[in-house]
Formats: C-alpha cells, structure tokens, sequence
C-alpha cells in the first residue's frame, strides 16, 4: 500500500517531448512506473522512448484511459496544462514546475477541490513508493527503498538527503511526498498525513518542514488523531527575515512562519523535532522500536 | 516585486480607486511645481521600506518657496540602506480617521483573505485581533460590492461609507487578480470630508507572474552581489558571516546554512545552486562567492539529479582560472559521487561524504566554532 | 402543496425600502406571506410597514433565519444582490429585476447550481401558490384560486390573463411560475415540470410560452416523463425574425425560435396546443374531465 | 447592440487578435490614401446587415487613383435599407482557406458556446451539422489556450495553427466576456501565409450591459418611430400592417398581434406599455399609435399591476389633446376595471371586457378581416 500511487496507475506525461519530459518519463519508468503516453501538441503519432505522444490529453486520456498525470511545461504555462489535464478527467496531477504565479495554483487546486481531484505541488520533486514500485516525480531512483516510513517534505534536496540517510539505516520508505516549495500547493502536511493515517503501510512519519506559512502548525494540530509517531526536522533557523530562501514560499513575513513557532508547535504536539538532518534517521529507528 | 507608492497610487487611480492629488518629484525645483500646481504637500521618500515617517522620509511643504529646501532634505538621504533618488508630492489630507484594507493570499486556505481594522495608519501586526475584520474569499466567486460592505458594518461604518468601502474592496481586488498582487494595501485608508481616500498604499506582484506584467518598470531590490547572482538565474541571498556557503536545492542550501550555524559558524550567503544545474552556473556561482572574500568556502552537494561529478568539474574550473584563495571543504554523496571525489582528488581538493563532518571542518578552518 | 413555496416559508425582500419592494412586500403580506424582514444599507433598525430593515442580508438571515429572498433592485446591481443572498444561505432566489446583464444571469445560475440553490427569472413576475396562501412576486393577488392547475410562463401580464380565464372557469391553481423573460434565466420548462411531477397537489398543467430559444422543444422531450396532461398556448405568432418582442429573450434568431417549431414538438410530445389565450381554460377543463 | 465591423476589428485588435491593416474612409478621397497606405484594398461598406458582398457593399481597389471612384459606387448607396455613410478599407488578403469561429451564449445550456468550422465564409446556418465543432465553456473554468487546441484538432488544423487557434479563442472568449457580448463572430478567419487572420467580425453586445460599457460609440438601429418610443422607456417594434396595437406586458403584448392576425388583421407594430406604467408614459405612447396613421387602433389592458383607470386616464387625455382620428377600441379588465369604464364611458368611448370580442371588433373597423 501507498498514498497517491499504486502499481500499474496509468501515468501520462504531459510536455514528454521537452528535455526534462524524456529525462524522467525514462527515468519513472526504469522504477517501474506505467507512462501509458505523453502530450506535445504537434508531435500527435510520434513515440518518446516507446512511449505513444498524443497532441491533446484528450485524445491522450481517450486512447490510454489514464488517470493520473505528471507536468513538465514551464511555470507560466503550467495552469493551461493543469486544467487540460483535470478537465480531461486526470485525478491525480503531480506539478513539477516551479515560477507558477500563485493566482493560476489558487485556480488550479479551487477546480481540483470541486472535481475531486488530487494535486501534488507545484514546484515539487513529486511522490514515490518503492514498494509499489512507482513513482511520479524527478527524485533519484537509488536511494529509495520499500518500508514503512512516510515522508512528507516541502523541499526536494533536503528530502533526498533525509531518505538517503534512512535507507542507510535499514529504514525504507512507504511513500514519500514533495508538496512543493510555493505558497500555494495542492497538498498540505495536514492532508498528506491524513493519507498516512489510513496508510496501512505507514508507520511512523518524518515531516522535512522549513521557514515560511504556517503548514508546520497546522499538521502539529493534527497530530493527536493521526496516531502515528512523527519525526520533524525543519530547515531555515539561520535564515534572517524578509528574504526569500529559494523557495517562494520560504519567507519570514513580518514576523510571521519562523522555525521556532513552528518547532515549538510540533514539539508540544508529540513530534520528536531534531535540529540536524542526521539526527532524523537515528530518531525514526527509536520511535518505531 | 513591490512597486513604489506612486505607482501603486497609479494603479489604484487606474482602477477608479479615490487617492489625493500629487505628482512625482524629483528634484527640488520639481517640489515647487508641485505645491504651485496641488497646494501644501507631503514629500514622501520613495523608497520601499516600511516606516518612512519616522526616519524622516516624510515631510511637509506649506509654500512653493519653502518646498525645494523640504526636497533636498531628503532627496538622496540614505533611508534603512536606501538612497532616496525620488520624492512623491501629494496633497495634504485633513483626515478625520485612519482605516487599514488589503488584500493578500491565505496559504493555509489557498485562497484570497481581505483584512481590514477601523485601526489604520499603523502595521496590521500591531493591531489587536479584536480588532482586525478578516474575510477569507472563495475564488469561485470572487469580491462583490457586498463583500466589502458586509465588511465596512462589521467596522461601524456609516451608510455611506460602508457603501464606498464596498466598491472599494471590489476595486481592490480587481487589482490583486489583475496584478497577480501578493499583497495590497491602503494603509491608511484616510476619511476626509466623509469620504475614503487611500493615503498610502502597497503593491506587490507575485515575481512569479512578472511574464504577465512586461508593462510594469522593475524594480530592482537587494545586493549587488544578489543582482549578480540572479542574473545566473540561481537563488541567492547574501547574510552577514563569512564562511560562503553553496548547495542544491532551497531546503538543502537553508540546512547548510542551519548546520554551519549549528557548529557556531557564521554563513555568509544563501545560495541554492539548483537541483540538476550544470557545470558552467555553477562554476560561475562558485566565482561570485570567491569574490565575496569569504573566510572559508563550503559546497554541500547531494547528488540526486545533480552530478557530483560536473559540481567537482566546476569547482576545478575555478580553481585553475581565477584561483580560490581560502579554505574550500566539500562534500559530495549521491550520484557520480565516485567519479567527482576522483576528479577532486586529482587536483589534491579532498572530500567528505557526511554532511556533519565537513561542516565543523569548515567552521574550523574559517577560525570560528566552539 | 405546491412547488418552490410552502406556507410560513421565511421571506426576505432585499430593496424593500424602494418603491416596488415596499408595495410588492405590503401585497405579498396581504396574500399571507411570511415576510420576516426586508433589507437596504443604511436604512437598517428601521421597519417598512412593521417589516424590519437590516443592512445586510448577513444580518437578515442571522436574525430572521430566512431561506427565501426577492429582490427588488436595478438590473445592474441584482448580480450584487443575488450573490450576497446565495453566500448568505438564501436557497431560493426569486429575482424579479429586468435588463439584468446575461453574463450576471450565467454567473448568477452557476453558482446557485453549486450551492443547491434555486433561481426564478430574473425579470419574472416570480411564483405564486393560492393554496399555501404565500407568494414571491409581482402578480395581482385577486386572480388567483387555490386548484390543480399548475401554471408555467416565461410572460407576466399574459399568464394573468390565463389565470383569470382559469380561476373564471373555476379551475383553480396550485401553483404558477414564472420563469423569466430573459436569455438566461434560473429555471427552465424542463426543471419547473419536473416539480410539478413530484407535486400531489397538481393535477394539469399550462405552459405559457412564447418565441426564442428552444425551451419550449426541451419541454416537450420531457412531456412523456411529466405523465400530466398539459395545454400549451404560445405567443408570437405574427412577430418578424430578427426582431426582439420586449423581452431580451423572444427573438427569433437565423430561423431559430420560431413559433411554428415549438407547437409542433409540443402537439407531437402529446400536448393540447391552442392557439388562442381564451381556449386555454376550456382546454384543461377537457383534459382534466 | 451591434458594432460596426471597423469596431468589431479594433477591439480583436487591441485583444492581440491578428487582424489585416485598415482604415475607416469617409470620403472618396481617404479612399486614395487608404491605398497609399496600405496598398490594394477591399472597400467594405460599414452597415449592420449581412451578405454586404453580394448586395456590392464591397469592392476593391488596386491603385490609389481608382480608389476615390470604387468609394464613390458603394458611398451613399441604399444597402438593404441602410445607407452606407463609412468605408472600412482593408488590405487584401492572399487566402488559403475560410475557418469558420464564434463565441454565443447557449440558453438551454446557461453558458458560453464555442462554434468552429473548417468551412467558414458562408453563414454558419448554411453549414452541415456535421461539420461544426461545438464545445461549451464552463463559467467557472473560461476559456485557456488548451480548450481551442482541442478545436483545432477536431479540425484538422496543422499543429501551428492550432496553436494559434488555441490562443485567439481564449481571447475571443475574453473579448466575449469583457464586452458582455451576445456574439462575437469570426468568420471568415482566413488563413493567410499558413497564419490565422481575422477577415470579417460581427461584435454584439447585450444591451443590458451598456451601463458597464459606455465608452462604446451608441450605434442605432431600428426605424424613427422606433427611436421616439425607445426615449420613452417603452419596448417597440414597427410592423407592416395598419392596426396600431398597445398592451401591457410583452407575452400580452405578443398575443394581441396574433389575436388580430388570427381574426384576419394586419397589426402595425408591437408596443409593451409595461407592466404597471403610469398615465403620462400611455399618454405619450398613444399619441405615437395615433402619429402613425393606422386605420385603427387596438388598446388591450389586462389590469394587474397597470390600473385599468389610469389607462383610461391616458387614453382621454390623448383624445382630448393630439385627438384620436381613426376608430378606437379598447379592452379594459381587472384592477379598477369599473372605474375605468366609467371614465372612458363618460367621453363616449365603450370599453369591452373580453379579448376576443374587441379584437374582432377592431379588425371589423379597420375594414379587414374575414
């Protein structure tokens, strides 16, 4: 079991002709990921890597009756994209680009929430589960392993780091999820780690937060029903305020979204907070003994 | 990107939103012609730092003939860092009451929140909650007249200003959408003579829309080191220490900075070298923090879609043309972590697979730590 | 019974402070309806005919509890008004105003769609129903007798005339609707028969139509369903192509609308059609013996 | 209200629709520099009626010396009952083929249509259903360049103007909502050098939205009499035959004309006095009917919210002021029915109750019927 994914999921790539496109479509299919077809209007007919390319998501989604899509076009025409793929019947869209304007994720995730759709980012790495050997992102093949941690981080680097260091612990991952670095995305920590509750496969959750918004203190809210050990580590205690660290939605803003309310606010709330990255992996092992 | 006040009030004009008569000013004489043309003035800095009045920034000309010395008072002052190099002149207000209204964006909600006070003319943060009206807005839907009316009753309003306030908020977020605002604010939302005025106001556009918005002049914030970096097209922000940090990826490059910081280091910049980036930004990234005369260089590289291998490629590059004179320390995991560490060593630069270890390495050599 | 009223049912009468709304408010009263309050900003805490006045409809509804509202205001400000009744809880919107912007009435219906709300016109005479001895709208009060007649028209002052030569004859009425002049309007012959289906207390129905658009031909795919008999009279007959007959919507447009393709659909879908508005009531006495 | 074409054009343009270069020409001379201009060019009479071509309202003009005589033929010209005051002057276009493109609102559907055909140039009644692409448009989604695309598939267009196609029904979806159009119409859309071109537009807006769009130029349309009793507030239509009808409401309005053509009448216009209209506006609305020389007139009154006496009240003042010359009948029922009668019974005038009775009886009077 997984969140999101599940072996055999119908994946279109939409943009598969781009470079980034061919990279991962490869990429997500040497970890086992079905890429039914990919979209480029204008190379309709034509294969990338074996791959069938269609002009439209609709004849795309007609011929292969996928239902779960990942984006590679830029930001400014990541919304056209998005609501081509949710309008065509796509029920779970990963958005990979970042510089999307916030306006266009506000109308993206609105028409998801009314169509019962799920959207992960934008500006994500995307979702894995090594044990359903699948995944919809650009996150590295090799570190991953099947197990029974979850993930759920705002940032992708950071995150490989934290799963690396816990594939080299022994401790696999059950799913691992980018909700993505802007303000506005289609996932929160509070309903990613509602996913985890219901997760069998889940058993404890490292949360990768960082400065900015206040998406740390709402999952510390949550934490009483999810009824899972979590493990947090957020990212930005050195960063002054009023400058944006990379992210767009990594900011301090008049005060508002520092690391100290939000670790305050999750240590209250059960979580076990560590201040270095190595520290996640040791501290996942003992809160799972 | 925040726009000055006069654009703003440009803006806000544009839209049908009142403001008070007032011209753009930039040298002395110019404040002359202003107080010829609109009467006694505000000379306001234009400058995009909060709490211009009580620096200085904001002062009043009765005459045309006192108004030019007013000019010069200001004009290129240094205000928080920031030259003064223009002045906006506006008409001066007798206002009865001071509101706040802006519009910005719910993360949490992913939607649109309108916030207003009966308690203007001082930052919204300092405003008890008590006393803060706040309106979250279904994008579905969007701001009818009645929103902001709904709003200006919960305020204590009267009729007739409740039913401005509404056209108002309309406007207001005709503008957020139209600019893909992430924040506007008339702050103080001025009554005189029983009718709403915006006195001062903020705009800020959502970098990420700035394709949308060609016709808007750029305004240029941060270092010129920062400029520089940008131009890259990398994440970079320049902070106070001295050891100069690189990594991939924004959350990776905040964890250095945290970890440097951790071992009681000093990090010199934030710089987020791109996840996958290849040999020549980073090589010119690398070049830029050597130029910052730090005490020490650390590059922290995980090699996921970034290969360990190009990082090490770059980092010789600079090495052999314009030198790194102080302490480098790197580490490199992940992918084509073989072959980079090969390379490195090659040209005698050793490095370390584990994040902890190379970075008390580098506080060590920069001299600082515990 | 009857369809979109019931007795006692909460009314707002949002304008109630102008001319029409305080004599429409004072004669929907006179007819037994449940007026609780009415609104127009900056007249609150006031009472228009022991009627209280509230600014707002926030403040109404929280006060009154109402769900239904009519509105009395411009054509220009009525996407205002409607949208404030419908994010307020109104669920049952009769907007009365004529030269209402078509782009206002599809924003307007959308979003009552969405919400599970109802909307009858704009530029309606609104629904009355004798035998609940409640209204929403404009019609004369003394034309109206309870019965089994249900009475649906997209034109006032002809489904007056109807009523009288109904009520004249003795048949009463269990409810009559109207659906609005416009383009665009809330309800549709389709919807309003599909209620009268449902409801016990009619027995016949009158579809009053007229020129433009093709919502009479919609009424009559749906005649078999309906499963009561119906008599239609329909207006326009000598009205030239191109030209608008009063109402935005009775236009006959590139040879679309016209009379003659109405009757034939509704005579064929098994309607008695009549051709002139003094047949009307013979005609339901005949299919109702 | 229809725009003229040159209007229509403006607005694509300013919409980032590709339009051919033109000018408006008034005179025969404009005509020549049109040509000086632009080069040979198609001089299209600007009135608000279709098949212009056929009815020589278009012609063309190769050189800047023949220009002022090709204007000479179609200005001035009576083109289907309009005269043509202005010249819209046009480059030539070099077409590959017609598309056919349109924006309308669905009224069964309550939403915006979307319309395209690969055989455009011809009125889109004229075209097999089979050939037309219909896509309807969410209100809550719009339009984006995707929704075009998937049109221009269904097609058969090249991927490059599918692309473009995708991005002028975006824009013409604006344009749409922007003007609160009933039509916005493209056809033919040419392709010209392998590019979408807009070739002809029709641009209508819902006159109950003119309030928001008032820097439109007023563009009249409709017979003087027609205009007279637009001023008075009142809908009117002027028709053929010579029986002057008022009623009130427009469905009673609608069914007094079929009443007298069913008795074998020639009604000569449709008049709503509205429902619920005060004396002064029936007064001068009558006047009107009677200023059109009918051979008589029908006055039917169902008396709901209008009150029978005031109408009678209307109707005396009339006769006693302009007079009424021809025969007069009068149908006066419900609110204040009786003193109605009584008012008109004490000029002389009887009144029927019945609707069938007095059309019958006008038909009779105006020497027609059967």
């Amino acid at each position: 079991m997984a969140i999101y994914l599940h072996r055999g999921q119908k994946i279109l790539v939409q943009g598969i002709t781009g470079r980034q496109g061919t990279f991962h479509a490869q990429q997500m299919r040497a970890f086992g990921a079905n890429v039914v077809g990919g979209t480029s209007p204008g190379k309709g007919g034509t294969l990338v890597d074996g791959v069938p390319v269609f002009d439209t998501v609709r004849e795309a989604v007609g011929e292969t009756g996928a239902t779960a899509s990942i984006v590679f076009v830029p930001g400014p025409y990541t919304k056209d994209a998005a609501f081509e793929a949710l309008e065509n019947g796509i029920r779970l869209l990963v958005l990979i680009p970042e510089h999307v304007p916030v306006a266009d994720s506000i109308d993206i995730v609105t028409r998801a929430q009314d169509l019962g759709a799920d959207v992960v980012g934008p500006n994500t790495f995307g979702v894995i589960s090594p044990g359903e050997g699948t995944k919809m992102g650009i996150m590295p093949n090799h570190i991953y392993r099947p197990g029974a941690v979850g993930v759920v981080a705002r940032s992708g680097t950071l995150s490989y780091e934290i799963a690396y260091q816990l594939t080299n612990a022994g401790l696999g991952q059950s799913t691992v999820v980018g909700m993505g670095g802007d303000p506005v995305v289609g996932g929160t920590f509070v309903s990613v780690l509602q996913r985890f509750r219901e997760d069998a496969a889940t058993r404890a959750v490292v949360l990768v937060g960082e400065i900015g918004g206040s998406a740390e203190e709402e999952a510390a809210d949550y934490l009483s029903t999810l009824g899972k050990p979590v493990v947090a580590y957020l990212a930005g205690r050195a960063a002054p305020a009023g400058k944006r660290m990379g992210h767009a939605g990594a900011i301090i803003e008049r005060g508002r979204g520092t690391l100290e309310s939000k670790e305050r606010a999750l240590s209250q709330a059960g979580a076990r907070v560590v201040t270095v990255p190595w520290d996640v992996a040791p501290a996942v092992a003992e809160v799972l003994r | 990107m925040k726009l000055y006040e006069y654009l703003a009030k440009q803006i806000l004009a544009e839209a049908g939103v009142p403001i008070p008569p007032g011209r753009v000013v930039d040298t002395p004489e110019d404040a002359a012609a202003a107080v010829r043309e609109i009467g006694p003035v505000a000379l306001k800095a234009q400058v995009l730092v909060g709490g211009r009045g009580k620096a200085g920034g904001i002062k009043f000309a009765e005459t045309a003939d006192e108004a030019p010395q007013v000019a010069k008072q200001i004009l290129g002052m240094d205000l928080k860092g920031y030259r003064v190099d223009r002045l906006y002149a506006e008409g001066k207000l007798a206002i009865e009451r001071e509101i706040y209204v802006s519009v910005t964006t719910d993360r949490s909600r992913r939607c649109p929140l309108v916030m207003a006070s009966a308690h203007g003319g001082v930052e919204i943060e300092d405003v008890e909650d008590r006393h803060i009206v706040r309106r979250h807005v279904d994008p579905r839907v969007g701001v009818l007249p009645y929103f902001g009316k709904e709003m200006a009753y919960a305020l204590d309003l009267t009729a007739g200003l409740a039913r401005e306030f509404g056209d108002l908020v309309e406007k207001l977020y005709h503008i957020y959408r139209q600019y893909d605002a992430e924040l506007v604010e008339i702050n103080p939302l001025a009554v005189v003579d029983d009718h709403l005025v915006a006195a001062d106001a903020r705009l800020n556009v959502d970098d990420s829309a700035l394709f949308r918005h060609r016709a808007l002049p750029v305004v240029e914030e941060g270092t010129p080191t920062e400029h520089k970096v940008s131009e890259i097209g990398l994440a970079f922000v320049e902070l106070d220490g001295d050891i100069a940090i690189m990594a991939n990826g924004a959350g990776m490059a905040m964890a250095t900075l945290d970890t440097i910081q951790h071992f009681g280091g000093r990090p010199a910049n934030f710089l987020d070298a791109g996840g996958g980036a290849s040999v020549e930004p980073t090589a010119q990234a690398l070049a830029v923090l050597v130029g910052m005369h730090p005490k020490a260089i650390f590059v922290n590289i995980f090699g996921g879609i970034t290969r360990c291998d190009d990082v090490a490629k770059a980092i010789i590059q600079v090495k052999n043309t314009d030198g790194i004179p102080v302490p480098l320390v790197v580490r490199l995991t992940g992918t084509n972590e073989k072959e980079g560490v090969a390379l490195l060593e090659h040209e005698g630069i050793s490095a370390y697979s584990e994040m902890d270890k190379a970075a008390q390495q580098v506080v060590a050599l920069a001299g600082e730590g515990r």
